[in-house]
């Protein structure tokens, strides 16, 4: 039964990922576009060379972070649409302590980092607190807090590090993730090492939930209140814990963004998509951290690749539908076991 | 004689388990026929088959004679059965007559309800059954007995000819059944037929006609009530001998473990319903409190535990002052607490019944250090827990979910007594359980008090309090109102204190 | 003052219109214990066909032809929503990560299609766009006439009536009842013999329909084109009014007009006397804030149905 | 001089980067996020991209072709893919490209960058800028000879130093035909926020603005969308929206109507098919900055609606725009300069 379990845990995203890229084709054919030649491309876009690599590790890293924001709050019972204002907010204060402060790498680049980690913690700290206090929805207070990040983040950038301009001065390479030997390893993509922070972020939260009483905590009071309550658990400071901790993996996403892939921050004119993103990745990733990195490298190749598609013909948004298939084909699982096992049974 | 119902050779599987392995049913016509069988035996799943929820997948069922195919309740519906789940299938913000006409609503050609029809109809059907139900109230604000009593009115406006109880006394009030036994006992006289399932022999004794007993999915076969006794069919459905009254030295009461001081505590609502209580219980005795539900013992019992606050008064453990401390301090301080509510309260269903034994300890040595939890050492626990208690149950991996209520309490009760605190609260500690688990559960509760543990037992079994406790403390109206012995004492006294129409023997 | 209403209103209500028909749609679907935070791809799958339709078939439908866009939007929103509910019920699918899916799908579709069809990133304008009218008659009532019915659009009207259609169905109709039971007690009503699973699709379908419906009016009242940029978070904020609202008509319909209000006031008030030093970020953020410290100050704790988002298995418990 | 040189060092060097079977010379383009079909500068550009490549005989998708970015984090792939390709000359397009052509640029010395509507300052590299100011100048004279309200109304999309440019030129211009003109500025923080363009809008119109600027990309959809329902309710009232980039004519069409009363028009594709040919005749400016402005034919207005721009409003206008040539005139592009410009006026 587990061993199956265990099968099927493989074989279900397996086969999805499959069968979106057959609907995919068929859609293509449809339109009559060669799909050998489009997800040629696709595979180009993404695997092309060192370049294309680096870009495409570089796209999943902050993937992987918003993906672990969004899984966290969901092993509490919670649904954190706010990765996405969380982001905003933690690029925003890494970039700022990366641009003011003045310490050697050692100190600043960690600061920084951590900037925007605690950014993203108070974004995720007000829902919490008005959920655990006020018992206020979070997923309104979260979707209203992502305009709040937006707007606020562009009225600093341009009054408060920019003379009214668009975009910051380049952080203190002090405090930059990009590195000479990346750059030079992958053709100058953009590469960085904010992946290993993103890796590492993923083994901590598989840690804290599967091996601590913190996780223990947290994942009870997700289950059951009234149990948790019963068993001398503090409900409240749980889900305040849980949404800070979210909101400081989606601030290391946008640390990522901050002080690796862009080196600085700018006035935007619409969300960065990557906390939205992150729903779709932490689903996919079944809530479970490494699920999530497997998912956010998904996620990663298709969007990297989809950059080529166009040389084939094929509007990049076909990528976005074969994405949007696969996970539909991940939720419905259910179905795929059921055929599953009807095969092994005419099998015997 | 004439059958309603014939439930012959049936057979329903679940995965991994047959809950009915050939079984056979026949209820005669006006009569009154009890289903007998330990937790898990496959009572409620029988009665589901019958009621068109599962499918058996062998034998066939014959209403007055015609065999039938019960796909789905509306057929169950149409051929006049109705049921009354285990756990009520009520919509608790729908008003009682919402829930009652859900289905088949009398509507006007707009499609708009017709509320006043309805209302009527149903007191109607209420008044003639003596049901005593407001048909305009919120089920979220009506009491249980009440609760029970829309789904029978929900079986009746149906127009059901056959109505099955699930367990419908083992939620109620010693008042309650009486009056349930009186409605069923109405139903049968206006010819419906009933199939009762229960797991108190007495009722069975008093009411049914018929007892049919299901031992592990097996059918043991059918007696005539009138023909045997309750150990007779203890014995049967157990397939041993069962003792009831569980004998017991006399206790040897030591020093004052719980002390509780002129106790006031306001409900959800706001309103006082302890009001100045005071109790005492002693190390090596087990006091039982007896009363009427909603006579505040739950928030009592919420106030001793922390998981209510107490506006006034003062309640100490062992000269600890635990008013108002946090569940975890109260824990701390060395209360053991087995919750009236098994599945809200005593467990994360969700997690492994390994997990669970665990509950209040996980961040204590040895189960984690610095944080960090300790598989090995949670695991080891609830094996042995799981041994001692023998709680049935594949694995302690198995998520509590799986296990029945019986081997869920067990469960509870291991893991409250296994801590040796020096207090344990038993609330409802063998509700809904068959007498092999109660028997077992009241062993163990004697066993602590014997160990010179301070027991608090909240029942609103009446045989119950009288068979466990060393000292009976009757509440009424948030107030201890006496302090009797079992022996001293005998149901109707305790029935008048409870219900405040006697106020003498105030002790302490 | 009156002047100042008079330029509130009329933009209150047209921006709140496609909130409302959206939010009713996911009244709809998660009182019957579906989540739906699809809304917003629901929005713009109307919103596509609602303008597509619109430029290809303005000479045949003339004048009518932007009732008959909405009329295709709704359909097409229906039969969209269809696959959420095939996931969602069927296929015992997570409802919140389908609701994910419909949202990536719906814009891939939308700009995959309007590149193929018109090989660019958005289409034309339309040429037979909504117009804001004068209600006959009663725009001529002193005072209020001018606020509540000069340069209106029929839409927003049509909204506000909607809401209060959802009510009646949901709280005085059988149909209502058993939408409503089946999402606070499957198993109840499955044992009252309701179908679960048909009921569930309906909801679903219906807020599909709303939800298409809603995009289309934004796009036809407000943007008159489709593009990737057209619906930007409008189906999140149809969400919000929903939970705001606490799962009712009339609330999503309140919640929804309140968003409209925060809105123009954040733009209207840079001409009222006082209201004109304040700097602007603090208009523009005071939308979002005021829905805050609305759900935190009077709204407070929102129940949702009990079987939001459970999928109903037959038989288990 | 030395920019000749080097743009002809480059050139070679550029040469030996190229991939064999090109020989000839190659120039792209990468779009910001509007795209090629954005009807508006990306367009204009691949216009005059186009048109250049015709000129010369080139084939697209070989001596010229473009990269569609979909997203900000697209254009340093999209850069580099050109780049790989060996495209002697590569554009970027929009403000937005900003650092990330600049990072390219330093990265690939032997190519040639040029970045439009921004600074690009490297040896390598042009920036292509226009005097929109100029621009909104002229629409500024021709909305206060048009109003009837001395009210105007200004959208911006976000709040940024290119647009304040418009908002600047625009106030100037008006404020010139008419120093009691009043003018109400509105920034809508979105380039793709119609619904808040038309409460814009709105609120303007209804406040008593007869003509509103709009630099506002998507946003504006919803000013023109406004005034063409209030157009249609009621013919007699005088509504105009002035369009930008380019001559947004076909937005303002309402049945017999039309309120785009005129375009402050962006001439990219002269600007880029200008740099283009210098490029290819080896006198590629690099390091400089190109500002396009009305005597490059780098700015112009729209006279396409030709009932509402009237004979006497043209040659006003024209007066103003020899004023600005000539120098009588000099249009600020910041709100300070636009204080000091006004006070002037008094
Ligand atoms: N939905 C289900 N899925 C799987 N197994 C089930 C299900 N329902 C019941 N069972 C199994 O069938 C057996 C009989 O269950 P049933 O509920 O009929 O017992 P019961 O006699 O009603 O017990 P109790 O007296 O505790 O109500 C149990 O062992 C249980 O494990
Ligand atoms: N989802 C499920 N999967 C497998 N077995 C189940 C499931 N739900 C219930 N059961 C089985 O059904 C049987 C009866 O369940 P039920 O909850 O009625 O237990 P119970 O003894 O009646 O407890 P209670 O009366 O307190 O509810 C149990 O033996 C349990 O193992
Ligand atoms: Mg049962
Ligand atoms: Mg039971």
């Amino acid at each position: 039964m587990t061993s199956n379990n265990r099968l099927f845990g493989i074989l279900v995203p397996v086969i999805s990922v499959i069968l979106g890229l057959i609907v995919g084709a068929i859609i293509m054919i449809a339109s009559d576009v060669n799909p050998i030649e489009a997800y040629t491309a696709l595979w180009n876009g993404a695997f092309y060379d060192a370049f294309t690599i680096g870009e495409t590790i570089r796209r999943i890293t902050p993937l992987i972070l918003t993906g672990l924001a969004v899984a966290f709050a969901f092993r509490t019972g919670l649904f954190n649409i706010g990765a996405e204002g969380q982001v905003i907010v933690g690029w925003l204060a890494a970039v700022w302590v990366g641009l003011t402060v003045d310490a050697p790498m050692i100190i600043h680049l960690p600061l920084a980092v951590l900037a925007g980690a605690l950014a993203g913690g108070l974004w995720g700290f007000i829902p919490g607190l008005l959920k655990a206090k006020l018992g206020v929805h979070e997923v309104i207070v979260t979707i209203m807090l992502n305009y709040i990040a937006l707007y606020v983040s562009n009225e600093i950038v341009r009054n408060v590090l920019t003379d009214h301009g668009t975009s910051t001065e380049q952080i203190a390479a002090s405090a930059s993730l990009g590195s000479e030997w990346l750059q030079n390893l992958t053709l100058y993509s953009r590469m960085h090492y904010g992946i290993l922070i993103a890796l590492f972020a993923a083994i901590i939260m598989w840690f804290i939930i599967q091996r601590t009483t913190v996780g223990y905590e947290l994942k009870a009071v997700g289950f059951n209140q009234h149990a948790s309550k019963y068993a001398g658990m503090n409900v409240s400071k749980n889900i305040i814990l849980s949404m800070v901790i979210a909101g400081a993996f989606a601030g290391l996403a946008g640390a990522m963004e901050g002080l690796g892939t862009y080196g600085s921050v700018s006035v935007i004119s619409g969300f960065t998509n990557l906390g939205f993103d992150g729903i779709a990745v932490a689903l996919l990733g079944a809530n479970n951290p490494f699920g999530v990195v497997l998912a956010a490298i998904l996620f990663g190749v298709l969007k990297e690749g989809a950059g080529e598609m166009p040389s084939a013909g094929v509007p990049t948004e076909l990528v976005d539908i074969i994405m949007a298939l696969i996970i539909f084909f991940v939720a419905s699982s259910y179905i795929i076991r059921w055929v599953l096992l009807r095969f092994k049974k005419e099998g015997k | 004689m004439e059958h309603v119902i014939e439930m012959l050779n049936i057979r329903k599987e679940f995965p991994g388990i047959v809950a009915n392995d050939n079984i056979t049913v026949q209820l005669r016509k006006g009569e009154i026929h009890a289903l007998l069988g330990e937790n898990g035996a496959g009572k409620s799943t029988l009665m589901n088959v019958l009621f068109g929820l599962y499918q058996p997948e062998a034998g066939e069922i014959r209403v007055k004679g015609e065999k039938v195919n019960i796909t789905n309740p509306n057929i169950a519906n149409e051929l006049g059965i109705g049921m009354v789940h285990q756990h009520f299938m009520l919509v608790e913000p729908f008003t009682v007559t919402q829930n009652i006409i859900l289905g088949n609503e009398p509507k006007d050609k707009l499609g708009k309800i017709n509320l006043k029809k309805a209302e009527q109809e149903i007191q109607e059907i209420s008044d003639r059954y003596g049901l005593k139900v407001d048909p305009s109230a919120k089920i979220s604000e009506i009491s249980v007995g009440m609760q029970q009593r829309v789904e029978i009115l929900k079986t009746l406006y149906r127009g059901a000819e056959v109505l099955i109880f699930d367990e419908p006394t083992a939620v109620l009030t010693p008042q309650e059944i009486n009056e349930l036994i009186e409605i069923m006992r109405s139903l049968v006289k206006e010819g419906k037929s009933i199939i009762l399932i229960t797991h108190k022999l007495k009722e069975i004794m008093e009411v049914c006609d018929r007892c049919t007993v299901i031992r592990k999915g097996k059918g043991i076969g059918t007696v005539e009530v009138s023909e045997t006794n309750p150990d007779e069919l203890a014995s049967l459905m157990v397939g041993r001998e069962v003792s009831f009254k569980t004998e017991k030295k006399p206790a040897e009461p030591k020093e004052v473990v719980l002390h509780i001081e002129d106790l006031f505590v306001k409900d959800a609502r706001k309103v006082d319903l302890v009001k100045g209580l005071n109790l005492d219980v002693r190390a090596g005795e087990i006091v039982g409190i007896a009363g009427v539900d909603g006579n505040g013992q739950t928030e009592l019992i919420e106030a001793i535990t922390g998981l209510r606050k107490s506006q006034s008064g003062k309640i100490s453990l062992k000269d600890k002052k635990i008013t108002n401390l946090s569940p975890r301090n109260v824990t701390k301080s060395g209360l053991g607490h087995i919750p009236q509510d098994r599945h809200k309260y005593g467990l994360v269903l969700d997690y492994p019944i390994g997990a669970n034994i665990v509950l209040q300890t996980y961040y204590q040595k040895p189960f984690s250090k610095v944080s960090v939890l300790n598989y090995k050492e949670i695991y080891n626990k609830a094996k042995e827990i799981i041994e001692e208690y023998d709680v049935r149950t594949p694995s302690e991996f198995t998520p509590a979910r799986a296990l029945s209520g019986g081997n869920q309490q067990k469960a509870i009760i291991g893991r409250e007594i296994d801590r040796s605190p020096d207090l344990l609260i038993a609330a409802q500690p063998t509700r809904g359980l068959d007498v092999g688990a109660i028997e077992f559960i009241h062993k163990k509760l004697i066993e602590e008090r014997d160990k010179g543990r301070a027991v608090l037992l909240v029942s609103f079994e009446l045989d119950e309090i009288m068979n466990v406790s060393d000292r009976i403390a009757v509440m009424f109206d948030g107030k201890i109102v006496a302090n009797v012995k079992p022996e001293e004492t005998n149901e109707q006294e305790l029935g008048l204190l409870m219900a405040g129409s006697i106020t003498e023997k105030v002790g302490d | 003052m009156l002047d100042i209403l008079q330029s509130i209103v009329p933009t209150v209500l047209f921006f709140s219109a496609p909130l409302i028909f959206t939010a009713l749609g996911g009244v709809f679907s998660e009182r019957s214990g579906v989540i739906n935070i699809g809304l917003e791809g629901l929005m713009v799958i109307g919103a596509f066909v609602g303008i597509v339709f619109n430029l290809t078939f303005a000479d045949v439908f003339g004048d009518f032809t932007p009732w008959a866009s909405l009329i295709a939007a709704t359909i097409a929103g229906a039969i969209f929503s269809i696959i959420h509910a095939i996931a969602a019920v069927s296929f015992r699918a997570d409802q919140t990560v389908s609701g994910v899916a419909i949202n990536m799908l719906a814009l891939g579709v939308g700009v995959y299609l309007t590149k193929v069809w018109y090989d660019k990133g958005q289409t034309d304008m339309v040429t037979e766009p909504f117009l804001s009218t004068n209600i006959p008659v009663l725009s001529k009532i002193p005072i209020i006439g001018p606020i509540f019915f000069e340069g209106i659009y029929v839409t927003s009207y049509i909204a506000i009536l909607f809401a209060f259609i959802a009510w009646f169905v949901l709280y005085k109709t059988a149909f209502g009842l058993r939408l409503r039971a089946v999402g606070e007690h499957p198993m109840a009503a499955d044992t009252n013999g309701i179908n679960v699973y048909k009921m569930r699709y309906i909801a679903v379908i219906i807020s599909g329909a709303l939800g298409g419906l809603g995009g289309s009016v934004f796009a036809l009242t407000i943007v008159s084109n489709f593009s990737h940029a057209t619906i930007v978070g409008q189906g999140f904020m149809a969400l919000a009014a929903v939970i705001f609202g606490k799962w009712h008509p009339l609330g999503a319909m309140g919640a929804a007009l309140f968003f409209g209000l925060a809105q123009s006031l954040s733009i209207v008030s840079s001409g009222i006397p006082l209201l004109e030093d304040i700097p602007q970020i603090f208009l523009l953020i005071a939308p979002y804030v005021l829905t805050i410290l609305a759900l935190a100050g009077f709204i407070g704790r929102a129940e949702a149905p009990r079987a939001n988002g459970i999928p109903y298995v037959k038989g288990s418990r | 001089g030395t920019a000749d040189e080097e743009g002809g060092k480059d050139e070679n060097a550029g040469d030996d980067a190229k991939n064999e079977e090109k020989t000839d010379f190659s120039v792209g383009m990468v779009t910001d996020i509007g795209g090629v079909d954005d009807k508006s500068f990306n367009q204009s550009a691949w216009e005059g991209l186009t048109a250049f490549g015709e000129l010369n005989g080139f084939t697209e998708g070989e001596e010229f072709a473009y990269e569609q970015s979909n997203a900000r984090e697209d254009y340093i792939p999209n850069l580099q893919r050109m780049v790989r390709d060996g495209y002697d000359l590569i554009y970027g397009i929009g403000f937005e490209l900003k650092e990330d052509i600049t990072t390219v640029a330093k990265q690939n010395p032997d190519t040639h960058f040029a970045l439009v509507d921004d600074i690009l300052d490297t040896e390598n590299g042009v920036s292509i800028t226009f005097k929109e100011h100029q621009g909104s100048f002229l629409v500024g004279v021709a909305a206060a000879l048009k109003t009837k309200t001395n009210k105007l109304g200004f959208v911006g999309g976000v709040d940024s130093p290119l647009i304040n440019k418009f908002e600047a030129g625009f106030i100037a211009g008006a404020k010139s035909v008419n120093p009691d003109i009043e003018v109400e500025v509105q920034y809508a923080e979105s380039f793709a926020d119609a619904a808040k363009g038309k409460i814009i809008a709105t609120s303007m119109y209804d406040s008593g603005v007869d003509v509103i600027y709009h630099a506002s990309g998507a946003t504006g959809n919803g000013v023109f969308n406004q005034a063409k329902d209030l157009k249609q309710n009621d013919p007699e009232r005088e509504i105009w929206v002035i369009g930008v980039d380019r001559d947004q004519h076909e937005e303002g069409q309402t049945g017999d109507y039309n309120v785009t009363l005129t375009s402050m028009v962006k001439r990219v594709d002269v600007a880029v098919e200008k740099v283009a040919t210098m490029s290819m005749n080896g006198e590629f400016p690099g390091g400089e900055q190109l500002e396009f402005g009305i005597e490059e034919d780098g700015i112009a207005f729209a006279t396409t609606n030709t009932e509402a721009m009237t004979e006497d409003i043209i040659s006003t206008v024209n007066e103003w725009q020899d004023k600005i040539l000539n120098g009588d005139v000099n249009v600020p592009q910041t709100r300070e300069e636009l204080d000091a410009f006004v006070k002037e006026l008094q």
